[in-house]
């Protein structure tokens, strides 16, 4: 299964690119981890991640059609 | 109060005063409107250490904004009695002294539409999935900081 | 901060949407503004028993406006960290849907100018020497009351 | 000494017109009594006095060059 991970704002400048591909990982916890091992600023950023265009604060299970986007604190207006 | 249409809109750049105009324009025929609040946000030339911002780049992860979008609309028409909100919201580069923001709310009466435009404002700066990369004079970028507070940031 | 033009202008009938797009086009050049908070009173349809409001005559009592807009701007700028203000309003008639106010505040930060703007058209209500004569429809004229909270008037 | 009196909003429906020029008037309580005596839908009427475009709320000797107006409760907006 790969999951399609969307980045934004000053999370761009620490991975640089806009979007990650990963493979096994079935839960939001084991994309965190994965991510953190392969970009460890990203331990020091501040962010929450949405699923499917929703804000989650708990672990979440994740289907390859899931849109997974980890968001950097908003700055709009 | 049933909206029919979409509540923000995303423009390429700075927002053109002449597009305000438009909006109020639009709503002329509508006897009932009373009063409208209209908060413009401009961008500000801010110091940076000895720097200076010169312009700002806006992002959106646009698809889950006009999604969360709808549901501050959702609150604001049933917490006030307005008739009327748009959005718009710059995408892209904004130079200093130019409008990124535009938020009109229309009511019957004025206490209701400034205070719905109020909080309105205070929800897009706070919940939109938006970003703002400010471009520095002398070199580089760093990213604009919101407040809740209105304090430091419009 | 020292203001060095008027703070408020008559206009004689409906204020143009244009005219307020030339306000803002105006303060694009000044890159220290970051807010601008924009009320606009428009003629609504109220009822009037069996009858409705068609459109409002306004008069002023020109002279004494001018010396109290003044006066309302000075407590404003003391009171709040705002750059500009300006203030238009209708003199004549004005029909239902057309604009007879437009209040615009400038400021580095958005809460100075939207409480600056609040409080300057409560003023220009309660303060300012202006009277509305109201058409009805079917027949005859009525005059126009302000209320303080806004309950009842834009 | 002649005082010129100037009438708005709905004060103009009950005395026919903008402006009045009053005789032997000395001070505005004479002014409104001579007002009054003259058009006496006045005493139902809600009004300021404004002596040189500032509203006075007590007894104000008149010169001959005074502006004396009438103002009803405003409605501009």
């Amino acid at each position: 299964m790969e999951i399609s991970v969307f980045f934004f704002g000053q999370l761009t400048d620490i991975i640089g690119s806009r979007q990650v591909r990963l493979s096994d990982v079935s839960d939001t916890d084991a994309l965190e981890n994965t991510l953190k091992a392969r970009y460890p600023m990203l331990r020091q950023s501040k962010y929450v991640i949405a699923v499917n265009r929703k804000i989650i604060r708990e672990k979440m299970d994740l289907t390859s059609n899931a849109e997974v986007a980890l968001l950097p604190p908003f700055s709009g207006g | 109060m049933k909206r029919l249409n979409k509540l923000i809109f995303f423009n390429q750049g700075a927002i053109p005063a002449t597009r305000i105009a438009d909006i109020i324009q639009h709503h002329g025929s509508d006897i009932s409107i009373g009063a409208y609040s209209i908060f413009l946000g401009q961008v500000r030339a801010d110091l940076a250490g000895n720097d200076q911002v010169s312009a700002i780049s806006y992002t959106a992860y646009e698809d889950m904004a006009l999604e969360k979008m709808e549901a501050i609309g959702d609150a604001i028409f049933e917490k006030y009695a307005i008739t009327g909100m748009e959005v718009i919201h710059s995408l892209g580069e904004v130079a200093t002294g130019e409008i990124c923001l535009c938020v009109v709310l229309t009511a019957a009466h004025r206490k209701a539409a400034m205070d719905a435009c109020s909080e309105t404002v205070e929800l897009i700066k706070s919940e939109l999935p938006i970003w703002g990369k400010e471009h520095l004079t002398k070199e580089g970028h760093q990213w604009k900081i919101n407040t809740t507070n209105g304090k430091h940031h419009t």
